[in-house]
């Protein structure tokens, strides 16, 4: 019945574009995990900061006006002016990378050689932290987020497709501009940490901080570096997301979806977050889309999940995570 | 019962952070806007000032239990949470401490009964009201018939979502329509599966339960799969500004329920603007007056007001406790003579409450986004829901719960 | 001065093995038990024991189970939400379906029931470690929030997929439902908690607990010398579960008194309780103890002194309050990694050798 | 010594070894394109110590490892007491009576010391979850007398001056002992140390012996040993196997294993003593 | 192989200074545990110094306190000062220190297991700025020294064996060009003759490249061999120091750390009793 393989093409693309999306999000993960061994809880937040601050730059928001009005009885919204988005874009990219080189400072830099578990927890008091300072800053109402980013059904597709199979193909200019900026970003990191030296003095820290230390690597550098590239990743994640969604708090909640992405690519691994993405988005879509109405739908969030789980209950490292070293 | 007070004490549960705060900043701005309009330019309600307080509850069922207990023993005259989630928590307390509870357009549905929910008030409309004038609409504009035709639901996979699924089949059977459910995981930004469904299965039309970030990610949807927007229709919490916004010309035409009018073009923002904005009494940035959430929640005030009003005649006294505060909720009447009167002339329907029908009317509008002047219109007059269908879901559901909780069901 | 353990011998092993071994740690331990059941309750009022007393019992309840898994045993789990709604939900559709049994008992058994699910779900842990249990268990937690949203049997078919607890009573005093007086709840709660902790105590200082806390510190080693992983595993999940189990039984029936699954059992609640015993200190009971009551007091002491005292606007107030709780998460880690049971020994330990500074 | 018959021998110091205890047959481990045994064969004898030695990466360590049931060899076949060992996992060739101690210290770190011993006797220890929660009579009664058991060990390594420690903070050769003390109280037949000495110096290294030879005296504890301070091989073992590359290239009295020329020529670069 | 190797001359008086000068410092961990309690070392330029000691003496805990690696061990200097070429580098960063040409070489190998062994020896190059041809010129020499490493380089290092990762280590230490090298127990784990070998590169580094050493070691007799002076520390003191000669010679020294008595050395199984440490200080 094509009618019904039609549909299933439909969705098994649409869902490898949704897991690209998530694979946006897991990229930030995977970096930072990769580099110091951190899980950090805080990535979902610092793509609704880093929205935030676009959107805030673009606008002329003043920051802090909230906080200013309350103290001083003033009543300051905006400076007047709005930016283009490549300049606002690469503003955030530079608050980004400060926001880096607070969070080494202030919170990195004194839990070296502490367990994964309370790096992972000092994240989740970041996130917290960020999440009210983003709200402080620029205020909770929803923003749209506008870079002028195509979005809709893509046109062209959809007639050719329709020329070519009698069925018109379902496919969102976002979804695909998101592709080719995650193939991008995938291709330019992977290269990164293949060939430079910075890329295996990130896997060194990833495994021992103190090794690390010995031998003159300076955690400081490496994390600031790392912080910064997971925040501008986070941006680019932020702009897909606040682009469809607009820009307010849930956005942090994606983080949730790209978790089981992460963990069946691999922790580690910056192919396995694209690979992973797209089984997970793939699964999902197909499974609530065909199973999903037989059990009353909504799976999508425990289907991830389990899915992942099956994968490790093979390959317990992910499909591409490094071997968990196990000897006595 | 508490000491009478000296002030009118409105405490507003408000949430202005967390995944649903856009929906909450207008709603607990215009609360508060019209209670400071009271006090600014009337002194209060009866010569008696009016005491606001506010306490966050982030959507947060805990923080507002927390929140309840904190101002429960400050003569609290009315509370509206507006979450679903705290309603049913605060259900309970509230009947045991005697605080009367508003639930406007939300919560619980069977709340009408208030032979049973003696502290409990929904009106002027609720969920399954909503859906009622949501199929009514729809057999408006079919000639009176949906039989052969497709709807589906989108909801917001909670309790707030999945209240509308019981009248909607009911009515299926008695319009013979078809009725599909597509629920959508909190808090809803990857929808794709579900319009995919939609995109395949062609329904005539999408009825649509969501809130915070699911709406404007469905409206967005929607419109890149093309689905026509007239024949998409939210509830009133899926109508929005914050909603359409996003998807920009896409959301043109899309409707949704309303329980009042909206926009600025009432008197009363005449007094608004002199008494409170110009005067930097603004709740919040002050930058949501006029939305439609900030109209509800000045509707919402205002009917608290009203309702403190109707109190204070009724037991002769300005300084009402929450006790009569409940009684004037349960005397309130709404005419649309006093609808002018206040400046907001035909904004909501004329009702009065009673002992049976804590409910009110029932009665609802339907309004459509203009994309290009980025606006709300209303396009229907008030439609009644069908209460011979309501009312026997209300009997059965709020006998259920007297039964569950040991409550013997009666008017004083 | 008080704190000395010269002249405290112990003369026999189980002398040296008991909980308190120095007397002043003994008496002191005495005294919070006299207050805690002795004053408390007949001082408590509404606003307390809602707002602050009894979520900081029930909280305390699920950081012990949390930590047993976790802190003992070494298997970190994000599910903790939902196996409180299976306790929840268990404890619910017994307390409807044998309303004349006594809510006491059900209690135990929903909290029986979700260790049994904890185990089912504790599977995976046997291949699966680190970050990667952590997240393998939101699967759980996923799952399970979906299947009690999903399947109307375990709400008894209610509208809107809510449960709300029905009044039922113990020698005549109502535990649960709007009537339930504060003293009662806290009363039921204390006693759990109690009970509870003096069960943890055994468990992790005996044979089973230094089989758990060998496979957190290092499980083929343990494996090596003779502790089987799977059962040992598993009876961490299983006592884990069961603690949770009752927690959410009680947070449901005498805490909050309805529920709907997402709100109440959603992921944030298994993150809350993994910062508690963080906070507290993994690998201590006394910590699940201070790290529950560290999260649940500092909000609301954070909101009544911003909003309260300083009168500041409420959201600002909450934006400010997620600053301060995230930064103060922050500066505890970096004080001291080891959570507020290790902040607490080292200050014994100085309070020893004072006045002396080593 | 040549030749020893079924039954046994008697050293050169006159104590008499038992029959064959553990016998490993023709073991082969790969990993991946790394064979880290080829082909090894020997045995261990009741009472007697036994010593592996062999270059770096020789395979020593993988050989005990094979012994515990960590690794599974591909192919060979493990005899323990006289009957050939069914595929097992680790804990259950623990609960047959082998502890052991390892190379790179695996103790639990965020344990006291006397509660990573105690964990030595988890093997011996029977009490119910129920009993244990309750603390009621036998988990009591039966916590106390592995207690007295443990202090035994602590007293006989002189370790009681950190029993409460964490094991954590101790310097490398206090955590040594401590992981001999561990494997001594699961009161094991076979124990296996790997590289028992290595970062002591000679003082410390005589106390070790000394308890190695206790315990070998005292509890007639048959010992496998790894190590590679000569001197304390040759003065302790009774007999030597010694490995290279994963093969077997001597065995045999520390006499004989020290004139033996493919020793001297991959290990012990000169000849030593 | 106890009896005297080829003593090394040692002159009576070395022309450099002292490239590095621990004064009196004291080293308290997690704000509670004092670990050291006053050492006082100088390191004299292109010699080899060896730190001697039991266990627990506080070897380790000085050469972290030199390479300030403490800090990430909660771990402080609380007193005195430690001087590299005149300068305080109390401050430093770790990586500053590498900066500065002084590496550790750290007690339990610590190599990075997910790397390969190569990666490993890599990674010893990080701060080097003289070009990529120059690292695999050294890198050449490190599989030289180690001939074992080169068949290994391409496995994972958390495969390797516990020898083979202490050969890693140092040659990863090997690789950054250092003037100075903090080894912390270097034959740990090492057969025999990979000892001697060891010492035999620690020696041609020290002599071809002029590399200063600073090495803990329990196998004193060994260090002795290599090292030009030698410092014994007991519970956080320095108890004794001197040529290695002198120390070498010490009745003390040679009973306790030497494990010779008059006779020369007694066999490991004639140890009848069990020995109490003499403690030149308590
Ligand atoms: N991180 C730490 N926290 C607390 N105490 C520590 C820590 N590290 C070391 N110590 C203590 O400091 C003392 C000195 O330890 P150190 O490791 O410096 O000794 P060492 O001379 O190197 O011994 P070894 O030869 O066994 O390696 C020991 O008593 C040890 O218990
Ligand atoms: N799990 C494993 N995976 C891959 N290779 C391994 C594994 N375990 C051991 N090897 C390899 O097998 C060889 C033997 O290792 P083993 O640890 O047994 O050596 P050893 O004789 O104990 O050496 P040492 O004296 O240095 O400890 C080494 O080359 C090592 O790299
Ligand atoms: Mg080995
Ligand atoms: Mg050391």
């Amino acid at each position: 019945m094509p009618e019904q393989f039609y549909f299933a093409l439909e969705v098994s693309l649409n869902g490898l574009m949704a897991g690209i999306m998530y694979a946006l999000v897991a990229l930030g993960f995977v970096l930072i995990f990769k580099a110091s061994g951190i899980f950090n809880y805080a990535q979902g937040v610092l793509a609704l900061f880093a929205a935030l601050t676009l959107v805030g730059l673009q606008n002329g928001q003043i920051p802090f006006a909230h906080l200013i009005n309350a103290v001083f009885g003033t009543s300051l919204h905006h400076f007047g002016w709005t930016l283009p988005a490549v300049v606002a874009i690469a503003l955030t990219a530079v608050v980004m990378t400060g926001l880096a080189i607070l969070i080494e400072r202030y919170i990195l830099k004194h839990l070296v050689n502490q367990e994964p578990i309370i790096l992972f927890m000092a994240t989740i008091g970041l996130a917290y932290f960020l999440e009210g300072l983003g709200d402080v800053m620029w205020g909770a109402e929803i923003k749209n987020l506008d870079v002028g980013l195509p979005q809709g059904i893509s046109e062209t597709i959809d007639e050719v497709t329709f020329n070519w199979f009698g069925y018109g193909f379902f496919i969102d200019r976002l979804d695909i501009v998101a592709t080719l900026v995650a193939a991008a970003l995938v291709i330019s990191l992977m290269l990164f940490s293949q060939f430079t030296k910075y890329g295996r003095a990130l896997r060194a820290v990833a495994d021992d901080h103190q090794a690390a230390l010995s031998v003159g690597i300076s955690l400081r550098f490496i994390w600031v570096m790392v912080w910064s590239i997971a925040g501008i990743v986070a941006l680019v994640a932020g702009i897909m997301w606040g682009s469809k969604s607009g820009v307010q708090f849930s956005l942090s909640l994606i983080a949730l979806k790209a978790l089981p992405v992460l963990m069946l690519g691999g922790f580690t691994s910056i192919p396995g977050a694209i690979v992973g993405g797209l089984i997970i988005g793939m699964g999902e879509k197909l499974f609530e889309f065909f199973i999903g109405p037989m059990i009353g739908g909504a799976t999508e969030n425990w289907f991830a999940y389990v899915l992942a789980l099956i994968f490790l209950v093979f390959r317990p490292q992910g499909l591409f995570g490094e071997r968990i070293i196990e000897r006595v | 019962a508490p000491a009478p007070a000296q002030d009118l004490h409105f405490p507003s549960l408000s949430y202005r952070t967390g995944p649903f705060g856009a929906g909450g900043i207008p709603f607990a701005d215009g609360y508060s806007d019209y209670l400071t309009l009271m006090n600014e330019r009337d002194g209060g309600i009866g010569g008696v000032p009016i005491r606001q307080t506010e306490c966050e509850t982030a959507y947060n069922t805990e923080k507002g239990v927390e929140c309840y207990e904190a101002i429960k023993g400050d003569s609290p005259l009315i509370l509206q949470p507006l979450s679903t989630g705290i309603t049913y928590q605060l259900i309970p307390r509230v009947t045991a401490d005697g605080i009367p509870l508003h639930t406007m357009g939300y919560g619980r549905t069977s709340a009408k009964n208030g032979a049973v929910f003696s502290h409990i008030f929904n009106y002027p409309a609720n969920y399954w009201d909503g859906a009622s004038i949501a199929i009514k609409h729809l057999l408006d504009i079919n000639g009176g018939d949906l039989s052969g035709k497709k709807i589906a639901l989108v909801y917001h996979n909670s309790a707030y979502g999945k209240e509308p699924i019981r009248t909607l089949e009911e009515l299926s059977e008695k319009h013979g329509y078809a009725l599909s459910l597509l629920p959508v995981d909190s808090p809803g930004q990857e929808q794709k599966s579900q319009w995919l469904q939609i995109r395949r299965d062609k329904p005539d039309y999408v009825l649509m339960w969501g809130w915070g970030v699911m709406n404007p990610v469905a409206i967005q949807e929607a419109a890149n799969i093309r689905f026509p927007m007239e024949n998409f229709i939210g509830v009133w919490w899926s109508g929005s500004e914050n909603d359409v916004l996003p998807a920009g010309a896409g959301a043109h035409g899309y409707k949704s329920l309303a329980m009042h009018g909206t926009g600025m073009d009432y008197p009363v923002y005449a007094d608004m603007k002199q008494y409170v904005i110009d005067a930097g009494k603004a709740a919040g940035a002050g930058d949501q007056v006029g939305s439609v959430l900030y109209s509800r929640g000045m509707y919402a005030a205002m009917l608290a007001v009203e309702a403190a009003r109707k109190a204070q005649e009724i037991h002769g006294t300005a300084e009402i406790t929450p006790a009569m505060m409940r009684d004037g909720m349960e005397a309130l009447e709404i005419t649309e003579e006093r609808m002018a009167e206040i400046g907001l002339p035909n904004f909501g329907p004329a009702f009065a409450v009673s002992c049976e029908n804590h409910g009110g009317p029932g009665r609802g509008l339907v309004q459509q986004w203009d994309a290009t002047a980025k606006q709300w219109n209303l396009i229907t007059d008030w439609i009644e829901s069908d209460l011979e269908v309501i009312d026997a879901l209300v009997a059965e559901d709020s006998a259920a719960y007297a039964a569950e909780a040991g409550i013997t069901p009666g008017c004083n | 001065m008080f704190y000395r353990e010269a002249g405290d011998f112990k003369s026999s092993y189980p002398g040296d093995s008991q909980t308190f071994p120095i007397r002043f740690d003994r008496m002191r331990y005495y005294a919070v038990l006299a207050v805690a059941f002795g004053i408390i309750p007949f001082v408590i009022n509404d606003y307390w024991a809602s707002a602050v007393i009894v979520p900081f019992l029930i909280y305390a309840i699920a950081a012990l189970g949390l930590n047993i898994l976790t802190g003992y045993c070494g298997q970190v789990s994000l599910g903790t939400g939902g196996f409180m709604a299976v306790g929840a939900y268990a404890c619910y559709k017994l307390m409807t379906a044998f309303p004349e049994v006594s809510i006491l008992i059900h209690i135990l058994i929903a909290g029986g029931i979700t260790a049994a699910v904890g185990v089912l779900f504790g599977l995976p842990s046997l291949r699966i470690k680190g970050f990667y249990l952590a997240v393998a268990t939101l699967a759980a937690q996923f799952f399970l929030v979906w299947l009690f949203n999903k399947v109307p049997w375990f709400y008894n078919y209610s509208a809107s997929g809510q449960i709300s607890a029905p009044e039922r009573t113990f020698l005549g005093v109502a535990l649960t439902g709007a009537n339930a007086s504060a003293p009662a709840k806290y009363l039921t709660c204390a006693i759990f908690l109690f009970a509870l902790a003096w069960l943890a105590r055994n468990l992790t200082r005996g044979t089973i607990g230094r089989k758990w806390m060998a496979i957190r510190d290092m499980d083929i080693a343990a494996e090596i010398i003779g502790v089987n992983p799977l059962t040992t595993k598993l009876s961490a999940f299983a006592v884990s579960s069961f603690f949770i189990g009752i927690s959410g039984a009680l947070f449901f029936a005498v805490y909050l008194g309805a529920a709907e699954v997402g709100e109440s059992f959603g992921i944030n609640k298994s993150f809350l309780v993994l910062f508690m015993i963080i906070i507290g200190g993994l690998g201590s009971i006394f910590g699940s103890l201070a790290g529950a009551a560290f999260l649940v007091l500092l909000p609301v002491f954070l909101k009544n002194v911003l909003v309260g005292m300083l009168g500041w606007p409420t959201d600002l107030a909450a934006h400010l309050e997620l600053m301060i709780v995230g930064a103060l998460i922050v500066i505890f880690l970096i004080a001291e990694p080891h959570g507020l049971n290790q902040l607490w020994r080292v200050t014994k330990e100085k309070l020893r050798l004072w006045p002396f500074p080593h | 010594m040549n030749a020893p018959s079924p039954d046994g021998y008697t050293t050169a110091d006159g104590r008499s070894i038992g029959p064959v205890l553990m016998e490993m047959k023709n073991i082969t481990l790969r990993f991946g394109g790394v064979k880290a045994i080829t082909d090894i064969s020997f045995d261990i004898r009741e009472g007697e110590i036994r010593a592996i030695i062999g270059p770096n990466g020789a395979g020593k360590s993988s050989m005990l490892n094979v012994i515990s049931g960590f690794y599974v060899p591909q192919e060979g076949e493990v005899w323990f007491r006289g009957a050939r060992r069914p595929a097992m996992k680790p804990f259950q060739v623990a609960r047959q009576g082998i502890a052991r101690t390892f190379q790179n210290i695996a103790l639990f770190e965020g344990m006291s010391v006397l509660d990573n011993i105690m964990t030595g006797r988890l093997t011996l220890m029977k009490s119910g979850l129920m009993a244990q929660a309750l603390w009621w009579g036998r988990a009591e009664a039966e916590e106390t007398a592995h207690r007295a058991e443990v202090e035994r060990i602590i007293d006989f390594l002189e370790i009681q001056h950190i029993r409460k420690t964490p094991v954590g903070r101790l310097p490398y050769g206090l955590k040594k002992r401590v992981e001999l003390a561990r494997a001594l109280a699961a009161e094991p037949k076979l124990l296996l140390l790997d590289e028992p000495m290595a970062g002591m110096n000679v003082e410390e290294k005589e106390d070790m012996s000394r308890f190695i030879l206790d315990v070998n005296d005292e509890f007639g504890t048959t010992i496998a040993l790894i190590e590679h301070d000569m001197g304390v091989v040759m003065d302790l073992s009774d007999r030597v196997v010694v490995m290279d590359y994963g093969k077997k290239i001597g065995d045999g009295t520390p006499d004989e294993v020290r004139s033996n020329q493919a020793v001297i020529d991959a290990y012990l670069g000169v000849a030593h003593d | 192989m106890l009896d005297d190797s080829p003593a090394r001359r040692i002159d009576p008086q070395p022309e450099t200074g002292a490239l590095l000068e621990v004064n009196n410092i004291e080293v308290i961990y997690n704000h509670v545990i004092l670990v050291l309690k006053g050492v006082s070392l100088s390191v004299p330029k292109g010699r080899i110094t060896a730190l001697l000691g039991g266990n627990g003496a506080g070897k380790t805990t000085t050469l972290k306190a030199i390479s300030n690696l403490l800090h990430s061990e909660r771990g402080e200097v609380t007193k005195g000062s430690i001087l590299y070429k005149g300068r305080n580098v109390q401050d430093l960063d770790p990586s500053d220190m590498v900066k500065a040409g002084v590496i550790q070489v750290m007690e339990g190998r610590h190599c990075f297991e997910h790397l390969t062994v190569e990666e490993n020896l890599l990674t010893g190059a990080y701060t080097r700025r003289d070009g990529a041809a120059a690292i695999a010129a050294d890198l050449e020499r490190v599989y030289d020294y180690f001939p074992r490493l080169r068949e290994r380089r391409r496995s994972q290092a958390g495969y390797t064996s516990g020898g083979e990762q202490q050969m890693t280590a140092i040659g990863r230490a090997l690789m950054s060009k250092p003037e100075m090298i903090l080894l912390d127990e270097p034959s740990m784990g090492l057969a025999p003759q990979l000892v001697e070998q060891i010492f035999e590169i620690v020696r041609a580094v020290n002599e071809h490249e002029g590399v200063t050493f600073l090495l803990a070691e329990q196998n004193t007799n060994v260090a002795l061999r290599y090292a030009d002076a030698g410092y014994i520390l007991e519970s956080g003191r320095v108890v004794m120091e001197g040529s290695a000669q002198d120390l070498r010679e010490n009745p003390d020294v040679k009973e306790f750390y030497l494990g010779m008595s008059d006779k020369g050395r007694k066999s490991f199984r004639d140890v009848r009793s069990y020995r109490r440490r003499k403690r030149w200080l308590s």
